[in-house]
Order: structure tokens, then C-alpha cells, then sequence
């Protein structure tokens, strides 16, 4: 076990995969020379040289048209997204191309390839470079989306998306970057589609994402020393597979769902939980179920105001508090 | 505009000489198969057994063929919609061409895709992209791909003039050209989007040719309906990339005989133009030039008559194969063959 | 009253406020000279002329960026993107700039403009050509969205759409084009925000959008004739601004909610709807919450195919009845 | 490449006698005034009194000043996240610039949209735009509001050389001429996006001029540092297109002379390079000429003492204001000042 922070964690997920597999190549925009702008990818260009690892021009739908032309012919990219809001100057190549082109051949066309990006607020960046659109990738059928909240998982997790057969969306919290963790030495791939039920107690089950999760987390701690509540946490960590099992499981166990998300309210993946709950597991709960996210409105630059935006630990306590008691 | 004069004049004489007896009865024949096929398309929607859309390439013969010939079986082709006669001439057999615009189960994709999205992976034809300008970019991936793996393989993608004013169309070019990368864009040039002629929307005159310098490329301006000038601009153009010099970006004047999709008759195109251009009918025209070139008028009557019983055999075909399996509606969405987003 | 076209609506609702507004302005690919490709628009060039009927290039994000230019100098641009899978490539400019330029400027930039869009399935079209992405702009805080079932509404939505000083994204059921239906004549303008409740039971209630408004209605009489089951159906029409008020009174009467929604599964209204109710009305639910939708896959281009797919009146009628049963 | 040349000699000569001396001295107090107020806001960030990023624009001064004294009040602004000068010289205070990047009440939008987003609409100063290209075609609408209201304003907008290669560029250029708008499109070409080299990653060499042509535009390619050239330029430009003669392109050539944003050293850049553009720094070189053309340094020192005493009580103001009401955080989504969804 080494100690890394998530964004080396990103590049150790990278060139695992890039030394295994020569078809392996890195593209996006300052990814290599640079080593990127979050420094995700340092290293990556002195080790695997220019033809593996290539700076663009500033063209995200070239960016991705290129990904997918490349996957389509046998090779294994991974294209970096600068910000995720960035996604919706090439959202066609992700969702009308990518997405939708192994189905409509019938098969004929397989698309392994992963979208890594950096996701989420916390930065003070401003309504257009802090989104948290991971709900943007769910709505669309034949993409795979993944967003870690912790080190090991970003390796684990990205280096299981390298080796999916179907296009996977990597979303890497931004202020989540500089957090550090242990990861495992050596090859270490933590499967898709699996939630991690990072603690259990009976009284609810908080579901978390990402950003969250650690703040689930503290909350579920205060939740239990001040307030003798005591919570399970799942970081849900795959939005697509989705592990509804392990998600049903627990709920069931305690009765109670709160979801905890970043993006603003309406249509994010906790309504979606929150849908299959409430349609699965209705005779098992015991209250109503609760949905915290930021409201749903944009994100403020400003430090206090984006702060008062983001559900914060304080919320997370006392929205359970009302829940439970 | 000297330039590309030149230039078409330059692709229009010198080389026609060089085309062998037997290339020049391939590129008719590929031209009447193309032909004849989508006409029985167009009938087959008279008869509502096409539902959906369907954009037909009726004139345009000439572009799908002379680079269908010129390419290798290992080259790639993208191309839009518009994109029966691309598949056809890379050797996709009629059957599942005219099956998938059926929608059936004979179909290229048991009805899947629908005729805006003929694939056939297995003949190099890597789809037909049906939102305009998307697959530019994505051709210039598997040109990248091709010289990544070290193969020799082209990527020729084919699109529309309305294609030449989206971003894409941009930011393909620019990347290909910075990677210098084995691609050949060719602009199908037929003056009209769905029901506006380019020329009201385009701040240049040639879509594509007066383009071409902005990212340092040859502006290429050729008689689309001529497909010996089409088949050695393509081979020269394919040389090129093979060789390591880069993309080239081709714009090829042309026309649609009919309107833009099985909606659409056409009504708002001037009756002097579309008469204009019927006279420039490609195949026709390549007849002519067959038999003035001494070939014997039985040789190219046999070619039709195959090529027309190809047709009907392909029809009868395609209309006994039994509907799709509804399952397979619920297929295929991942590598695995399933759909399954939760366990 | 006058019956019309669900098309001829759309038409008689952009002539009714451009002839009220000189600011009121239309732009789009083949809009002016051919009518539209969906015929939605014929007449208005010939009455209105070409300053304020305007071909475009196919250059969607041309086309809004201009709309958007237009709106905050002071016309109110009507902008049509042709389908609405078109607005993947240029969702920057409505998630990303249309959407929140108000709130980043605190309030400094109104921006009055209507983006009507050919949404939804049903015409063989296939995966890019027949999505219903309702969702998409619904999960964008910013971003007001309509999706009329019927030729009155069309009209006077699409007039309270054009008269609203926020951007409203105006999405018309391709398949219902050709649907005929009473519209009232001279001025008509239905106000955004509220959900019609079409028939009224004291069994379920069926929330429903656009294309599942007819087919929920006709399930609702086959429910009551050959089952005996008695349901109330409301046409959502409005998901931002969502009649919570409407749905929460329907569904505490009838004690049960089923949403029938034409988009794949994860992430649609429905499920907004669901964790709504799920929430805030937990204690007056006899049973559990049922979401119809399109299966999350992407739509087949073949008839039988697209049938199988999208929800049907069979399908809503037998699921309602293993609710209720 | 030889129409550019010439344009750009004819630009730097001829003109610049014209220029009278009160213009002369306000080109250089906006240009001091910009220098200073972002030296200040780099001093903020090194308190961490400035959260979040930032865009400076030192060195770049020229082009801001040189616009914004050449437009009229009502004439548009459209520029990016490193949009401070271009700010300011509209006449936007320096406070609310500063208060906005620190994030408080004293903000232009009192924190919401923070340093990338400065907007002022009252001074016609449309909007700051964090992703690159986007604005192009806001602009463009700008222009086409203007014309159909029948004004004379003309909006401008300013991106840099990265902008050049993203689909809006195309989109918003071609549109533009198309319509005959009166909007002028400034690329302040400043070598680099953020760490990469423009020229690694664009198939031309001048990712603005050539590219006019694409466009059936006149290539203009400028010193960006020549206030005077700048200046005279955007008087052209303005009243071409406010005469109806539609867009123009303009690529004026500039360095910013620290990093990209507020993280970013800048050491990517070659040393020599680095020495060469700060020697050809716009203010130096204009306070020089303006000595050379007989001012006298009294009444520069002045404007020098005067601007720094501006930007000393505009930090005072700024850093003395309150933290914005969180409340403001849930407002004005909406044009009725909220944020409800749901009745
Ligand atoms: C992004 C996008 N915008 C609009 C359309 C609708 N559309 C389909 S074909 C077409 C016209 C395309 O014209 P052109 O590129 O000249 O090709 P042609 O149909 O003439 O072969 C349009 C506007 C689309 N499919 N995708
Ligand atoms: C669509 C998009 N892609 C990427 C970015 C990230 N980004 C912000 S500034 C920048 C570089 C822009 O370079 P240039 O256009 O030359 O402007 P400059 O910063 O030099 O003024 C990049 C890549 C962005 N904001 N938007
Ligand atoms: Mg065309
Ligand atoms: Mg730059």
C-alpha cells in the first residue's frame, strides 16, 4: 500500500493499463506536456512518449470523434474532457455517437474507450466549471459512468474502465484531487457496476457520490456520537452498472433511504434510486425518502455563497436528524 | 478560384486516358447498381413497405463509385444518410441493404439502424451518421487508429455541402491536418441541404474547396458527375494519405435527382437547374463516353441486365425474410450483448 | 373554436405572437422558405418576411448563440432546433450559457427566448432521430420546459412560452404533428406551470407527457370499461415549472401514482415525480410507485421494434392493473 | 500571406499621424489603468483575498485599450474569462471588478459569477464567457438584434488563438458574413491556450487571418501591441461594419506575461521568448513614443499617479464591503428574481 493522492491515483490507473496494453493512448487537451492542468496526468508523456500521449487543439468534439473512430478500429483510448461542463460542446459525439452506435449496428461495433473528466464544485470556479453532470451521462442508454470519492477506487475503477469493452464516463471530483489515500501496489482493478458499503447501522441508509461520500461520512459519525443515530453509508461509486442490489439490501435493512447528491435537484441519480426504492422496496420502508442536493439552481463563484449551495456536513445531519427522530 | 480551376481542369483531362477496359466497366457497373437499387428503394416506399425516412443518391452515382473502386478493401469509408450507394459499392450485398431499409430481419441490422445507419464492419464500411458532420471527426480516429497500428488503410469520409457549416466540420479538419493524419474528406457537393440551397447560407462560393486553405490544404474542385475524374482524384488522394502526406479535403459538384428525403419532391429547386443537371446525369453521360471509347453496346446492356436481376432477386430476398425477433429490440446495447444497467 | 393540426398549432402560435410583438423573431434550418421540415412553420414568411423569418446554415450553436445575442439586446427570438437529438450538439449553449447567464449576472442579462424542438418517437426514424430529452433540459436549473400533448395547448404554451421573459425550451411530439384537435380562436395563451387533469378516479393516478398523454387516456377508458379500475390522468405539460400542487392533491385522492414516460428510464421526470411523492407524501401511498418508460436502451428505426419499446396502451393498462389488483 | 502583410504595414504607417493627442493620452491611461488593476488583483491572490481562478491579461493591454477607446458607449463587448481590461476600459468601476474577484458585495454580480463571468450591461459591456468560442456566436446575435432594431451599435468580440480551432469559430464566422452582421471578431493571439502552443496543435500559421478567407473575408493580422495600430484598426472595423458592410476578423498579435491563469507559472514558454515579448511591452513602448512625439513625462507621470491612486482606493473599497447575503446564492434564476421549480 502506498500513500496517493486521487490525482496520482489517476495517473498510476493510467499507465497500469497503458503498460499493459500497447493499444492503450491518451488524448486531451495540455494532457501531455503539461501532465494536464489538474496534473493528473504527469509523467504520462515522458514514459509512453508523444504518440501515446498527445495534447489537442482545443476541438472536444474532434477530441471525441477521434476517441471513437480510434476505439472502433482497435485501439483502447482514453480522451480527457477538461471540466465535465465541457461535455456539452460535444455531447453529440457522446451521446448520439458514442453511446448509441453498438446498438444500432447490432453489434457490429464495439467502443472500448474511456471519458475521464474533472466533475463537481468546491473550487470557487463558477456556474460553468463546477457541475456535477454524472446524471447527464445516466440519462443517456449505452454509457457506462463511474465517479470514485477515494484514491484506490479512482485506480481501481479506471483501470476496470480501460478494460470494459463499452465506452465508460470517468468523472473525477475536482476538489477531491488533492485528498489523499492508500492504494494497492501493484495491478489493482475494482470491478464496475459494485456500491461499497463503507459503514452500517440500522436506522438509515445514506447513499452518496463522489464529493459526498466523505461528508456522508462525517455525518454518519456525528450522526452517531451526538445523536445516537446510526447510518450505513454506500458510496454508490458506478451510476451505470448501478448495484441496486446492494443498494435494495441495505435499505431494507434499515428502512430508510437518504440520497446525497451534488447536482442540482431535479432528475439527478438520486430520484432515480429514490424511483426504483420507492417502487421495489415500498412495503419495507418506514418513512418517506429523503433527497439532499444542492438546489436547483447554478452555482456562485463566491466562497460563501457556492459553500451554502453544496450540501454540506451540518445539512447532512440535521436533514437525517429530521428523518429519524 | 485560379487554383482550383486548375486544378479541376488538370484532374479532368490528363489521367482519363490511364483507366484500364475493365476498371472502366467497374465503375459503370458499380454506377447502374447504385442506380437501379435505389430506384426499387423509391418504389418500395411507394408500396409503404419502407417506412421511416430514407435519403436517396439518385446522381450522385459517380462519387460512390469512383472511390468505391479506387479504395481498398481495407479502407475505411464514413458517410452520411445519404449513404445506399457507399454502402453498396464496398460490396454489402443488396439483400441487406434493402432488408434493413425493410426493416427486417434480412436487414444489415435486423432493422436496428434503419437505412440511416447502414454499418457493415465486415467490408470496412464503418457507418453511415445520420447528424450532420459527426462522423468527420470520427474518421479522422480511424485514420489515426490505421497509422497508429501501422497499417496502411485510409479513412475516406463522405458528407454533404450543409455538413461544411458545422463546428465539426472545423474541427476535423484542423486535427487531421495537425496529425496529418491518412484521411480523405470528400464534400458531395449537390447544392442543397434539405430544402435551401448552400449558396443562401454560405459566406463562400464552394462550401468546401474555398475552405480548404484555412487549414493549408489544396483547395480540390471536381466534376462529381464524371467518375473517371472522381475515380483518379481518389486514387490520387488515397496515394497521398498512404504515403504519410496527410489528409486532403475534396469537394465534388454533383446533384440529387430527386428531393432530400422520401418526404420531399424537390419543388423548390428552379426547373432550368434540375434540367441542367439531369443532362449531366453521370451514368448516361458514362455510357457514352464507354462507347465512344469503342466498347460494344452488348457489354454494358449485360452489365444493367445483371445488375437489374441482381435487384430483383435482392427484393424478392428481402421481402420473404420474416419480421425481426422483437427481443432484439432489447439487445446489444453492450459488448455483452445485453442491456442490463443494474444488477 | 377552430380544429387544427397539432402542426398548424405550432404555426398559430408563433403568427398569433409575432403579429402581437414586432420583437418576436423565428430563425432555423429550412423554417422561412420551406415551412419547415415538419411543415410547422408554413405561412409565417410570407406574412412576416424575411428580417424576421430566417433560414440558417446547419449550425445549431450559431443558431442559439444568436437567439441567445438576439434575446439580450432586446428582440424575443423563437430558435428551432429541427430535432431535438440535435440539441447534443449544442447543449453549451443552452445548459451552458443560456441557462445560467441570468444568475451569473445577478440578474443583469433577461433572456426571453423560445427553442421549440421535434421531440420524441414513434416515426421509424431511429436512435438519433426519435429521442425524447425532456430530461435532459429539465435537469438544467435555468432552463424553463414545456412538452404540449394537444393542438391548444401547443398554441397557447407556445404563446405564454414567447411572452415569458425567461428562455423556455418548447418541445413538440413529432408523432402528434399530423393529431387534430379544438382550438380556440383569437388570442389563447395557456400559462406555463400547470398540469391539466384530464379525467379524474379514485383508484390510481396517472401522471403523463406529451405522446403518453393520448395513450394514458386511452388506457384510463380500457382500465374503467374492461377492469373496473377508475384512474385519474393528468397531463403533466409543464416539468419546469412542475404543478407539484396539482400531482401531490391527485395522487394523495387516489393514494397510488403511475408515471408514464416516453424516455428511457434512468434520470426522466417521471422519476423526479416519483421522489417527489416518495418524499412528501409518503403517509398517503396505499401501494407502491410505478415508473412506465421506454427501457433504458436506445430506439430501434424498425417498426416492430420502435413498438416494443416505447410504452404502449396495452402495456400501461396491464401494469396499472398489477398495481391496483 | 502577402494581403496580410500589406494590411498589417498599412495599418502600422499611415494612420497613426491622424491619432490627436487627447486620444493619445487616454490609449495610454486605460492601458496604465488595466496594468495596474491587474498587478493588484495578482497582489490579492498572493493574500489569498482572491479564491477561485483568474485570467490576467498583462501585456495584453493594448488590444482592450485600443477597442475600448475606439467604440462608442453603445457599441457591444463580448470577451472571455480573461476579460478584466476589456472590462474596464467599457468604464466598469474598479471596484466592482475587484469586489467580484474577492467575491463580496462589492461585486459587479456581488459573487456569483466571479472573475471569468465580469458583466455590465449598463455599460454595454454583455459578458465575460468561460468557454472558449461560445460568445462568438452570442456576439454574432448581438449584431443581428442590432441591426434588426435598427441601431447602429456594432458588438465586438475578443478570444484568443485556442478559440480558433473549436466549431463556434466556424459556426459563428460563417453565419456572420452569411447575415452581413455588424459584429468584429478580435483574436488577441497570445501564442498559447493554456500550456500548450498554439502552433502544435493548428494547421495554419495565423489561426485568425488565415482562416478569413474561409470566410470571404480580407486576412487582418496586427501588432497587438501597438496601441496606435489597435486602435486605428478597430475604428476601420467599427465603421465598416456600422455602414453595413458587415464583420470583419482580426488577429492581433500579443503575449500575456505571466501564466495562464492564477495557478500557472508560465514556464512552458522559452526563455528568449519570454524576454523578447516583454521587451515589446505595449506600455513602455507607447509611454516612449508618446515622449518621442513631444509629450511631456509630467502629464504621463500624472496619468501613472493618477490610475494608482484609482486602483489603491478601488482595493480599499473592495476589501472593506461585506460578504454577499447567502440568499443571493438561491436568486434571480429567474426574471421574477427567483428560483422556484415547483408551485
Ligand atoms: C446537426 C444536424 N442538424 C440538422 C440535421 C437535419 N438534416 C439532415 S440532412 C440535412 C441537410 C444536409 O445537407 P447536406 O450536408 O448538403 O447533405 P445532403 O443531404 O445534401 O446529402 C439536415 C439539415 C441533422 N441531421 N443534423
Ligand atoms: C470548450 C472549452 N474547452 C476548454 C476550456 C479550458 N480552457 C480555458 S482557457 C483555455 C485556453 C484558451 O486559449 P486561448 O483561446 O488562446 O485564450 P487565452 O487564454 O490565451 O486568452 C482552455 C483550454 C474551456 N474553457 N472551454
Ligand atoms: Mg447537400
Ligand atoms: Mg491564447
Amino acid at each position: 500500500m502506498a500513500e496517493l493522492t486521487y490525482r496520482e491515483a489517476v495517473a498510476a490507473g493510467i499507465a497500469q493499463e497503458m503498460r499493459r496494453d500497447p493499444n492503450v493512448v491518451l488524448i486531451g487537451e495540455d494532457v501531455a506536456r503539461a501532465g494536464g492542468v489538474f496534473k493528473a496526468t504527469v509523467g504520462l508523456l515522458d514514459e509512453f512518449g508523444p504518440e501515446r500521449v498527445r495534447d489537442t487543439p482545443i476541438s472536444e468534439q474532434a477530441i471525441l470523434g477521434a476517441a471513437m473512430g480510434a476505439a472502433m478500429t482497435g485501439l483502447r483510448p482514453i480522451a480527457e474532457i477538461m471540466f465535465s461542463d465541457f461535455f456539452a460542446v460535444c455531447w453529440d459525439i457522446v451521446a448520439n455517437e458514442i453511446a448509441k452506435t453498438r446498438y444500432m449496428t447490432d453489434g457490429q461495433v464495439t467502443l472500448p474507450l474511456v471519458i475521464r473528466s474533472g466533475n463537481g464544485g468546491g473550487s470557487r470556479f463558477g456556474a460553468q466549471h463546477s457541475q456535477s453532470v454524472e446524471n447527464w451521462a445516466m440519462a443517456v442508454p449505452g454509457l457506462k459512468v463511474v465517479a470514485p470519492a477515494y484514491p484506490a477506487d479512482v485506480k481501481g475503477l479506471l483501470a476496470a474502465a480501460v478494460r470494459d469493452e463499452d465506452p465508460v464516463l470517468f468523472f473525477e471530483q475536482k476538489s477531491l484531487y488533492a485528498t489523499k489515500g492508500e492504494v494497492p501496489d501493484g495491478e489493482h482493478v475494482v470491478p464496475l457496476g459494485k456500491a461499497n458499503v463503507l459503514r452500517r447501522g440500522d436506522d438509515v441508509t445514506i447513499a452518496a457520490l463522489a464529493l459526498m461520500v466523505p461528508r456522508a461520512m462525517q455525518a454518519a459519525e456525528i450522526l452517531e456520537k451526538e445523536h445516537g443515530i446510526r447510518a450505513t453509508v454506500v458510496d454508490v461509486r458506478s451510476l451505470v452498472p448501478l448495484d441496486t442490489q446492494t443498494i435494495l439490501e441495505e435499505v431494507a435493512h434499515t428502512g430508510r433511504l437518504v440520497t446525497v447528491e451534488e447536482n442540482p435537484r431535479l432528475c439527478g441519480w438520486g430520484a432515480e434510486i429514490a424511483s426504483i426504492v420507492a417502487e421495489e422496496l415500498f412495503w419495507d420502508l418506514d418513512g418517506p425518502i429523503v433527497r439532499i442536493t444542492t438546489p436547483h439552481v447554478p452555482l456562485a463563484a463566491a466562497d460563501n455563497l457556492e459553500d451554502a449551495q453544496i450540501p454540506s456536513v451540518d445539512k447532512i445531519v440535521a436533514r437525517v436528524r429530521e428523518l429519524v427522530d | 478560384m485560379d487554383a482550383i480551376l486548375t486544378n479541376t481542369t488538370a484532374a479532368l483531362r490528363e489521367p482519363r486516358a490511364a483507366i484500364d477496359r475493365e476498371t472502366r466497366l467497374t465503375l459503370y457497373r458499380r454506377m447502374v447498381e447504385c442506380r437501379y437499387l435505389e430506384k426499387r428503394a423509391h418504389d418500395l416506399f411507394l408500396q409503404n413497405l419502407i417506412k421511416g425516412t430514407s435519403h436517396l443518391g439518385l446522381g450522385q452515382e459517380a462519387v460512390a463509385a469512383g472511390f468505391g473502386v479506387a479504395m481498398r478493401p481495407t479502407d475505411y469509408t464514413f458517410c452520411t444518410y445519404r449513404g445506399h450507394n457507399h454502402t453498396l459499392v464496398r460490396g454489402v450485398s443488396m439483400t441487406k441493404i434493402l432488408g434493413e431499409l425493410m426493416g427486417n430481419s434480412s436487414g444489415l441490422m435486423r432493422g436496428k439502424g434503419g437505412s440511416m445507419h447502414l454499418t457493415s464492419v465486415e467490408h470496412h464500411m464503418m457507418g453511415s451518421y445520420a447528424i450532420v458532420g459527426a462522423h468527420l471527426t470520427i474518421a479522422a480516429g480511424a485514420a489515426w487508429s490505421a497509422r497508429y497500428r501501422g497499417t496502411d488503410q485510409v479513412a475516406v469520409c463522405f458528407f454533404g455541402d450543409g455538413a461544411t457549416n458545422i463546428g465539426t466540420f472545423h474541427e476535423a479538419l484542423n486535427l487531421a491536418v495537425v496529425w496529418k493524419l491518412p484521411v480523405v474528406f470528400v464534400c458531395e457537393n449537390n447544392r442543397y441541404m434539405e430544402y435551401t440551397a448552400i449558396h443562401e447560407v454560405t459566406a463562400v462560393e464552394h462550401p468546401a474547396a474555398d475552405r480548404a486553405s484555412a487549414y493549408g490544404l489544396e483547395p480540390i474542385l471536381i466534376d462529381g458527375n464524371d467518375v473517371d475524374v472522381v475515380y483518379t482524384t481518389a486514387l490520387r488522394a488515397l496515394d497521398a494519405a498512404r504515403r504519410g502526406g496527410g489528409p486532403s479535403l475534396i469537394e465534388a459538384e454533383t446533384y440529387r435527382h430527386g428531393g432530400h428525403s422520401r418526404a420531399d419532391p424537390g419543388k423548390y429547386r428552379p426547373e432550368d437547374e434540375v434540367k441542367e443537371w439531369l443532362a449531366k446525369d453521370p451514368i448516361p453521360r458514362y455510357r457514352q463516353r464507354l462507347l465512344d471509347l469503342g466498347i460494344d453496346e452488348e457489354t454494358l446492356v449485360s452489365i444493367e441486365a445483371e445488375a437489374q436481376r441482381k435487384v430483383d432477386e435482392a427484393t424478392e430476398e428481402a421481402r420473404r425474410a420474416p419480421p425481426s425477433d422483437e427481443r432484439i429490440a432489447f439487445e446489444n446495447v453492450w459488448a455483452d450483448g445485453g442491456a442490463a444497467w443494474r444488477n
